[in-house]
């Protein structure tokens, strides 16, 4: 159509819907109505248009498909989209999680209906938008875009704290991603062009890596986010209506993930190389330290915020350990972590659309009214905890494989997540789910309704099928993590003969 | 000598003007009705057909007038913004003076002059036409800044402007006469020459002299000290004038001479440069956080904002200057449509300018709150608003030039300046609604709108301003 | 066949577990209970198949799970005669449970579930047991532990369960991070988890040399060493011991199905399993012999003096995990599986007895509270005789072969090892011990009169409200619960007189073919049959002198525990308090996790991340634009001088520097 | 020391004395007259310089226009000038010191300068030698700088726009001529009788 | 001793600094701004003639005779500014000027 392809098509058809969600006039209940639903259907169709896209792509090769380009900025900034088997999964993700943000938004979601959906699909937009993008200036645009509508979506629909949550989320990343940017014009004026095909085959000076390289670990890891870099993260969670939750550790949190592997691993790979170390020291602590703080916290959200981080610390580890397995692991690490975190934090919301409460005490032997919640909630913390048989267990013994390979000593610290992880959970769940139910207030609390259940079940059915047969996602990206692993140690070697030769 | 109907057809929007402007002027007084706005409305036909003259191709770059004009493409581009911004301060200010009781037929003759020495200054091809349009340009400046005579702080902003700039112009004089008595000559690419391989000390202070001067105009650090009080207490609509069309006469003749005239001490001006664009930044950024008026919050704004094209000038390339161009642009873009944004704010039949009267503003007007937030976030340079590719352009020229600390400063800056434009935002769409405002013209709604989706649009169809620039740009070098 | 004995139970799982509220608590549980009997029917065949017979050993591949590079995962099936004893194990137990489960807990409205609980147990013990791979292995190992937290934690509204339940999951996992590391390990130096190619490699890794966490180590052994702590945590060895007691807030059945007879086992299995692996690794199997001898003793002390009859049993329990240990250190791998076996069945037996025991007395634990049941019970009482015979090692009882052959074992490499001797002693000091307790526990529920030594903690009623209407008089348990008891006493009696031969006999190469290894320099099982029949006869001496004593202590002087108890009060609280290892490992671990967690959160995330970073800076930022716009005073004569200073500033700066 | 000399040394001091004197002087007044003293002595060092037609200028354009309509504004505002200048004093350190300090560098600067033949032959105008300064200067006003010329006029206009602009004020309560109105005037209109009734008053 | 293009130029800039430090050291009196403004310009002028006589050249008086009529203009402008601001606030002390801050 007009030349583009169905990347474009992805990228364009939430707008799209938000455009007709924008002409909607009135604030009657039937106008709200079918602002949902033209939401929903937005969202489902561009995941149906998203599945089609999969049933085109090869998983077979490492290259880049259904590339489309087009001229944009002058001759040397590009249109350019395209998918590979790193980038696949993501955009899969983002298309399949988007109707249940909608939906956990269905009668949560009461003021500003129409702002709120819009601001949704824009973000969907933006977020199919960075997994999509194959030049960096586009991916630059994707990447902060998402920044507007998460900060409206804290900022108005939030709790509490949410200015203080929108404002340290907005700025905070934004520092991290101008310091990329500004790596981005480095580039830019090394290579001429910001087509990322084209950088991924450029080299760089060492020196300059180092650089570039911390510039885009500044953004990315804000993004993940990593320890020391996560504060913004639980306040945020806190803060975010559920959906908001849902997004951000869902897709959000994994474009720092992607970062890493899209550009800092293939472009800078002497540079990944000696800040290896560092990577996985910081990933290390992130895991003991938040799992740590995660055990002692009060309140649900921020608990599962916090295992958040901890979980972001497996997948920069297996990352950076470089191997097949690391950073296969870490993919689906990220993916499966959409699925769970994603869950987990829709959990959380349908409790607290009872209770308007987050805080743990205030509930306790749900299992008793709410038997239905407690075998979900179950299934989703099991994940968390990195079960085998689900899907969280998956991706965080990749990466720790990956990760022994690499530095046994990372491994070690890292594997003691198991534990805690298990600690922190599990203790979460003791205090919600069971006990006596002797709280006054929850005398009468109903278990999920139909919609909930509609929410609730395709993550679990996924959670529990991808840990049982990791192969779709894993076969997606193999390909291309092979290629990835095969240039980055060939780099490796080409520099070390050069420096052989000049000694 | 060049025949003067050759100078005549280069300098015809200039003359345009000129005539114009004696022509309206003759007609108001004729008139005797005072306030009329059949006065107004000719002012925005005579700058639309200059305007529209921008565009019209006229060859290679010809310098006329004995070495005292020069019309090139970057002139016109440059000349299409300031034209561009006048034209709609003049459009935003009908309804404003009218309700203020100051609708005098003599203001948009004195935009009309304004705007002539605005021309006339990115013409410039030596120091005395620079001074001659400076001075057209801010004498105008002046009296507009006062125009609301019977108001204590216009008058006062009239006062401050026209002390501090006489004070300007002094210093830029000064300089001017150092570099003609050093260099010999006051043609700009006469000092170039004169310079090649005789670089006196004397012809650097010119420089910096001259740079104070110019700017003073551009309102960069420290030389900005007025542009605060000025912006706040002239009529909004004149601050509109001062903080677009001023400014792009201001870059553009700074970016000329700096580049015909002083290539030979790049690393000298450099130096200013970098010096004033990092000040400024930081300024920009911190000053406005603590602002509760609007248009004084524009006024740092702006004070940064052209710190961030001077990361761009610092460069000294024709990427460089490809960057200031875009950066001047879409800061146009940008401040027209804040500017239009600031003059719909009115609540009790009088004009408001506190940013706490923005509050709740997403309930009563969602299409203002959007757009002004989009304003607000292009501003600090959020991607995929227009303000973010400007900031590209300037930086990426900064970056290629080697100028790291320069453009790591700059961008730790722009997030500091992003608090207090997220503020904004954070007003207009997360605190409680106060009073709603009363409507406005169509005339200031549709520069609202049009600049609202021009920032939000940019990136779809970013090609013609991108080829202009660059074609601008390119032309400057030749 | 393989896949139907491994998936009948998950069908059963899910049936009831998604479908059970429909189909009502009777259904559910005829259906997993109907399910489990045809799974154990068919182990029984394949063990008959596999393990007399000779049905080869196969691999059938379900599926792929998972593939990243190298590392090749497959779903599938391993069959040779270890698993076919494991599977008869698991489900005749599990089926047996399953049935004496439906008597037992009739009154819980919560049926469905526990039999889907129970069921899933089950079939995570089978992938356990059926794993040709160490991840899939890792699968059911986690699985059981999943399936056992929410055994344990059944009763939801008990605190006690609760925390009992987290503690199980916890404490399991420290025995898994080992695990895991120990897979990893095993990855980096074989390139595969597939049993049959890291068997294959294993031999060629001998006395590797490989740096590791920054020490230089034998590979194998710090491989096994990792894989062995896994193994400590399921199987509840000494320093990971100490979640299985509190496993006793569950349901009695689940005592007897997972921390009796299954999952506990699953460690001794585990090791059996990679004997390839610890073969080529002799320090780590000494320390095998050593971890297993001390929990041997260990635990044996601690059942000496504990009051709650689940508790002891599962002391018990722990004690011959040791025992089991032992021998797999011993290199007398078939020895530990054979115990292992018969263990499972008087075992189970001894806590499905003791359940009938607590289902008589209205939920009553505590054996103080107990007494004289011998009358209202007689059956049960009959089979916990029976159980507690097998457990002592009466002869000919299935505990007898097993057992004995343990302590031959130790005896008979202690010649040229000194891990040997220290295991030696200890399983006959904790065989003593065993029969002293169990006979102690048999005396004080069977014998005397009832509510002699009666406590009223609230601890043991703490469930009262599910109980019955309260009719205080023992009765015997309903007939679906007393046959389970019966079939286990019959294979307590005589499981070790029937399999002793194949076990670890003459039959012995013919019946394990090739799933168990051993080195050529291992003789154990050789020289086991070669120790003086004095050897053989210690352990008999034990028992008859712990019988004896606790015969003495409380039947005929009922009075002595307790002056024992007060002339050394230090001992005794330390064996009571379990020599303090909750209170340690509370103190060393909980504690400092807590209190770390905090001081990160409030300290490290409030006050120096957030304090130094975000919320500092914005702040410093404040006090700057404060300052700025002090500057801004409004006089023009400050501004002009701004002015003049900046150019003042320029050029003097050009003017010292020179034109450079 | 020639006579050139001491003119010189004679109209510098006396222009930096005035000079100071603007400045320095409590009543306003005094500063004009001043300011014009200095211009009178700038002019003087025109003569020197050989820009006679500049030095009558700046005579006749100052001392005649500017300075008097300084004073002109001075009387009009009637500003009180007894105060001190406190402030004065209180800046005078910082500010003196910074000001001598440029001032020093720019002398240091200034003395760097050397005549070079480059700078000569560069000249955009050079002056004639056969012409007076006024006739020379006569020469190009009109026609090499037609374009300044111009623009000089536009700034006067727009000075004087915005002069009339700010401060003529078109009060209602007073009177203005308006002409045409005056000669429309006739008899009807400008006169009315009135019948006044005796002993009522009017 | 002649006089050579030195001591006009130092004669110009000490009349430039007095002129800038009339405008800074001033409170009291705007009008006096005005005139050290004056100060300023005609340093310049100075600087120019001078620059012209020993350059040769006329370009330098052509300017300072623009720079006359345009101060003449600016002065005119000032005072007019001047006179709107006194009859605003009926005050022409510099110190009174700062309603406008921040």
């Amino acid at each position: 159509m007009f030349g583009f392809g169905i990347l474009t098509g992805l990228i364009v058809l939430p707008l799209v819907g938000a455009a007709f969600i924008l002409v909607q006039r009135g604030e009657d209940q039937a106008t709200l109505g079918n602002i949902r639903w033209a939401a929903l259907s937005t969202t489902i169709i561009t995941f149906l248009l998203s599945l089609w896209a999969w049933k085109l792509f090869d998983p077979a090769t490492a290259s880049f498909q259904l590339v489309e380009q087009k001229a944009w900025l002058g001759s040397t900034i590009i249109y350019k989209l395209g998918v590979d088997g790193i980038s696949m999964p993501f955009v899969l993700l983002t298309t399949f999680l988007m109707p249940f943000c909608i939906l956990a938004s269905w009668e949560t979601i009461t003021t500003r209906v129409k702002e709120y959906m819009i601001a949704f699909l824009v973000l969907e937009t933006l977020m199919i938008g960075v997994f999509c993008a194959l030049d960096l200036v586009l991916f630059y645009l994707f990447f902060e875009g998402g920044l507007i509508p998460m900060f409206l979506i804290i900022g108005i629909w939030g709790g509490k704290r949410r200015i203080y949550a929108s404002f340290k989320f907005f700025l905070y990343t934004l520092l991290g991603s101008l310091l990329m940017l500004l790596a981005i014009m480095a580039m830019y004026g090394v290579a001429g062009t910001t087509d990322i095909t084209v950088l991924l085959k450029t080299n760089f000076p060492s020196s300059m890596q180092k650089w570039l390289w911390l510039a885009f670990f500044a953004s990315f890891a804000v993004k993940m986010p990593m320890w020391p870099v996560h504060t913004w993260l639980p306040d945020a969670h806190v803060e975010a209506p559920t959906a908001g939750s849902v997004i951000l550790a869902g897709i959000l949190l994994k474009m720092g993930g992607y970062g890493f592997i899209r550009f800092s691993l293939p472009m800078f790979p002497e540079a990944s190389q000696y800040f290896a170390p560092m990577v996985w020291g910081l990933s290390v602590v992130a895991i003991i330290y938040t799992s740590l703080v995660a055990l002692v916290q009060e309140d649900m959200k921020k608990l599962i915020a916090y295992s958040s981080v901890a979980h972001m610390g497996f997948v920069t580890m297996g990352l950076f350990a470089m191997n097949q397995q690391g950073v296969q692991g870490a993919v689906f690490q990220m993916v499966s972590h959409g699925l769970v975190s994603g869950a987990l934090f829709l959990c959380v919301g349908v409790v607290y659309d009872r209770m308007h409460t987050r805080d743990i005490a205030a509930y306790g032997g749900l299992v008793k009214r709410m038997p239905l919640y407690a075998v979900a909630l179950m299934v989703f913390t099991m994940a968390n905890v990195g079960l085998p048989g689900t899907s969280g267990f998956v991706g965080e013994f990749l990466t720790l494989i990956g990760a022994f390979k690499a530095n046994t000593w990372v491994a070690f610290f890292a594997t003691t997540g198991v534990i805690l992880s298990a600690a922190y959970a599990l203790y979460l769940y003791r205090r919600i789910i069971f006990g006596v139910l002797e709280k006054q207030n929850l005398k009468n609390i109903a278990d999920l309704t139909p919609r909930e259940i509609v929410l609730l079940a395709p993550l679990l059915v996924l959670t529990i099928y991808y840990g049982v047969n990791p192969g779709p996602i894993l076969d997606a990206c193999a390909a291309s993590v092979q290629g990835l692993i095969r240039s980055y140690d060939a780099a490796l070697a080409a520099t070390k003969t050069a420096a052989l030769l000049l000694n | 000598m060049t025949p003067l109907s050759f100078a005549f057809a280069h300098s015809l929007p200039e003359i345009f003007l000129a005539v114009g402007a004696l022509a309206l002027l003759m007609l108001g007084v004729f008139k005797s009705g005072g306030r009329d706005w059949i006065i107004s409305e000719a002012a925005i036909v005579i700058l639309g057909v200059a305007l529209l003259s921008m565009f019209v191709e006229s060859g290679d770059k010809a310098v006329v007038y004995d070495d005292a004009f020069i019309d090139d493409a970057f002139g016109r581009f440059m000349k299409a913004l300031a034209l561009g911004g006048a034209l709609i301060s003049l459009l935003l200010s009908r309804e404003f003076m009218a309700r203020e009781n100051i609708d005098f037929f003599e203001f948009p003759v004195l935009v009309l002059l304004a705007t002539l020495g605005m021309l006339m200054l990115i013409s410039a091809h030596n120091l005395i036409a620079l001074y001659l349009g400076l001075e057209l340009m801010s004498l105008a400046l002046y009296v507009i800044a006062a125009f609301h005579r019977n108001n204590v702080r216009a008058s006062e902003a009239g006062l401050k402007y026209f002390v501090l700039g006489a004070l300007s112009s002094g210093m830029l004089l000064y300089g001017s006469s150092l570099i003609y008595g050093f260099a010999g000559t006051v043609s700009f690419p006469g000092i170039a020459v004169a310079l090649k391989g005789n670089v006196q000390i004397g012809v650097i202070f010119g420089l910096v002299f001259v740079m104070a001067g110019l700017a003073f105009k551009m309102s960069v650090v420290p030389f900005h000290m007025w542009t605060p009080d000025v912006y706040e207490g002239a009529p909004t609509p004149v601050t509109a004038f001062f903080a677009s069309a001023a400014k792009m006469a201001a870059v553009a003749v700074t970016v000329r001479i700096i580049v015909t005239a002083f290539p030979g001490i790049e690393t000298q001006w450099r130096q200013i440069i970098v010096f004033m664009s990092i000040l400024s930044m930081a300024i920009g950024a911190f000053a406005a956080i603590g602002q509760t008026n609007i248009k004084r919050l524009m006024a740092y704004s702006s004070i940064g904002h052209m710190g961030f094209a001077l990361v761009g000038l610092a460069a000294g390339t024709e990427k460089g200057v490809n960057g200031v161009l875009m950066y001047m642009a879409i800061y146009l873009v940008m401040t027209l449509g804040t500017f239009a944004a600031i003059l719909s704010m009115r609540t009790g039949g009088r004009y408001v300018e506190s940013i706490q009267d923005l509050a709740g503003l997403s309930r009563s007007r969602k299409g203002m709150a959007f757009f002004l937030s989009m304003m607000m976030l292009s501003l600090a340079g959020i991607p995929p608003l227009a303000g973010f590719f400007a900031k590209w352009y300037a930086f990426v020229a900064a970056i290629d030039a080697g100028l790291y600390p320069l453009a790591v400063i700059g961008m730790l800056c722009s997030v500091v300046a992003c608090f207090y434009y997220l503020r904004i935002v954070k007003i207009i769409y997360l605190d409680e609604p106060a009073a709603p405002f009363e409507s406005v013209s169509r005339e200031v709604t549709a520069v609202m709108m049009v600049a609202g989706l021009a920032v939000v649009l940019f990136w779809v169809f970013p090609g013609p301003l991108v080829s202009a620039a660059s074609a601008a740009a390119k032309s400057l070098f030749q | 066949m393989y896949s139907a004995i491994v998936f009948l139970p998950l069908a059963g799982f899910l049936i009831a577990g998604l479908f059970g509220r429909q189909l009502g608590a009777r259904p559910a549980e005829l259906i997993t209970t109907g399910l489990l009997f045809v799974s154990a029917a068919l182990s029984w065949v394949a063990f008959i198949e596999v393990g007399l017979g000779h049905a080869p050993a196969t691999v059938p591949v379900l599926a792929n799970w998972i593939t990243s590079g190298a590392l090749q995962i497959d779903w599938a099936l391993r069959i040779d005669t270890l698993t076919v004893v494991m599977l008869v194990v698991v489900t005749s137990v599990s089926s047996l449970v399953h049935l004496y489960s439906i008597g037992y807990m009739h009154e819980d409205p919560a049926r469905q579930r526990f039999f889907a609980y129970l069921s899933l147990f089950t079939f995570a013990m089978l992938t356990l047991v059926t794993a040709d791979n160490l991840v899939q292995m890792f699968f059911g190992w986690e699985g059981v532990g999943l399936a056992s937290y929410l055994l344990i934690g059944f009763w939801y509204e008990k605190p006690s369960a609760n925390a009992a339940a987290m503690k199980a999951f916890v404490v399991n996992r420290v025995g898994d991070f080992g695990f895991a590391l120990g897979i990893f390990l095993v990855f980096m130096l074989t390139n595969s988890v597939a049993f049959d190619q890291i068997f294959a490699a294993a031999p060629g890794l001998a006395n590797k040399p490989i740096h590791i966490f920054g020490f230089d180590a034998d590979a194998m052994t710090v491989a096994c060493l990792l894989l062995f702590m896994g193994a400590c945590g399921k199987s509840a060895q000494f320093l990971l011991h100490t979640w299985l007691p509190d496993a006793m807030e569950g349901p009695t059945p689940v005592s007897a199905l997972i921390h009796a007879a299954t999952m506990v086992t699953a460690g001794v299995f585990m090791v059996a399993r990679l004997s390839p692996l610890f073969e080529q690794a002799p320090v780590a199997l000494t320390v095998v012999v050593i971890v297993g001898a001390t929990t041997a003793f260990f635990a044996a002390t601690v059942g000496l003096v504990q009051n709650d009859i689940k508790r002891v049993i599962a002391y018990s329990t722990c004690s011959q995990l040791g025992y089991m240990f032992v021998a797999l250190g011993l290199g007398a791998y078939s020895v530990g599986i054979f115990h292992l076996f018969t263990h499972a069945f008087f075992k189970a037996l001894l806590f499905l007895g003791a359940g009938s025991v607590i289902h008589a007395m209205h939920h009553e634990q505590d054996m103080r509270n107990m007494g004289g049941l011998r009358k209202e019970i007689p059956f049960t009482f009959w089979m916990m005789t029976i159980g507690t015979l097998a457990l002592t090692g009466f002869p000919f009882t299935a505990g007898y072969f097993s057992k004995d052959a343990i302590i031959e074992a130790a005896y008979a490499a202690s010649g040229h090892s000194s891990a040997a001797l220290y295991g030696f002693i200890m399983t006959v000091i904790a065989a003593g011990f065993t029969s002293f307790y169990s006979w102690r526990l048999v005396f004080m529920t069977f014998f005397g009169t009832r509510g002699a030594n009666a406590v009223h903690d609230d601890h043991a009623h703490a469930h009262d409200d599910h109980g019955h209407g309260h009719d205080h008089t023992p009765h015997e348990s309903p007939l679906v619960m007393l046959i389970p008891l019966g079939l286990l006493a019959f294979g307590a009696l005589f499981a070790g007189l029937a399999f002793n031969g194949v076990f670890i006999g003459h039959g012995y190469d013919e019946f394990w073919k090739k799933a168990l290894f051993q080195s050529p320099s291992n003789h154990i099982l050789h020289d086991l049959h070669d120790v003086p029949h004095i050897v053989g006869y210690v352990p008999a001496v034990m028992m008859v002198g712990g019988f004896l004593l606790a015969y003495f202590m409380y039947v005929v002087s009922p009075g002595t525990p307790k002056a024992i108890a007060d002339t050394n009060p230090l001992l005794y609280k330390f064996l009571l308090n379990k020599w303090y290892f909750d209170e340690l490992y509370d103190f060393l671990f909980v504690r400092p996790a807590f209190w770390l967690g905090r001081l990160f959160w409030k300290g490290g995330d409030g006050k120096i991340i957030d304090g130094l970073g975000p919320d500092g800076i914005s702040a410093r930022v404040v006090d700057v634009t404060n300052r700025v716009v002090k500057l801004q005073t409004g006089y023009v004569y400050h501004y002009a001088f701004a002015m003049l200073i900046g150019l003042a500033a320029v050029i003097t700066w050009f003017l010292l520097g020179g034109v450079r | 020391m020639n006579a050139a000399a001491a003119f010189f040394y004679l109209f510098s001091t006396c222009m930096i004395a005035s000079a100071f004197m603007v400045i320095a002087a409590r009543n306003p007044v005094h500063s004009v007259l001043f300011l014009i003293l200095a211009f009178v002595n700038a002019s003087g060092l025109f003569l020197l310089l050989g820009a006679e037609f500049l030095a009558m200028i700046l005579v006749v354009v100052y001392v005649g226009a500017v300075a008097v309509l300084f004073l002109f504004v001075v009387m009009m505002l009637d500003v009180d000038f007894a105060e001190l200048k406190q402030g004065f004093l209180q800046y005078l350190p910082i500010g003196a010191l910074i000001g001598t300090v440029v001032a020093i560098e720019l002398v240091m600067v200034t003395t760097g300068w050397v005549s070079s033949d480059a700078s000569i032959a560069s000249a955009g105008t050079p002056a004639p030698d056969d012409l007076s300064n006024t006739a020379a200067l006569g020469r190009v006003l009109y026609t090499k700088h037609l374009y300044f010329f111009q623009a000089a006029g536009l700034v006067l206009l727009t000075a004087m726009i915005g002069a009339i602009v700010l401060t003529l004020s078109h009060k209602p309560d007073v009177k203005r001529q308006v002409i045409s109105e005056q000669n429309e005037r006739d008899r009807k209109t400008a006169v009315e009788l009135k019948k006044v009734p005796s002993r009522a008053g009017v | 001793m002649t006089i050579g293009l030195t001591h006009y130029l130092t004669v110009a800039a000490v009349l430039f600094t007095l002129g800038v430090l009339g405008i800074i050291l001033n409170r009291k009196n705007i009008i006096v701004i005005l005139m050290s403004i004056e100060l300023i310009l005609l340093s310049v002028n100075i600087n120019l003639v001078a620059f012209s006589s020993y350059l040769g050249d006329l370009t330098g008086q052509v300017f300072s005779l623009f720079i006359l009529t345009v101060a003449a203009a600016e002065a005119a402008i000032g005072l007019a500014i001047l006179v709107t601001y006194y009859r605003n606030r009926g005050s022409i002390a510099v110190e009174d000027i700062n309603v406008l801050k921040g």
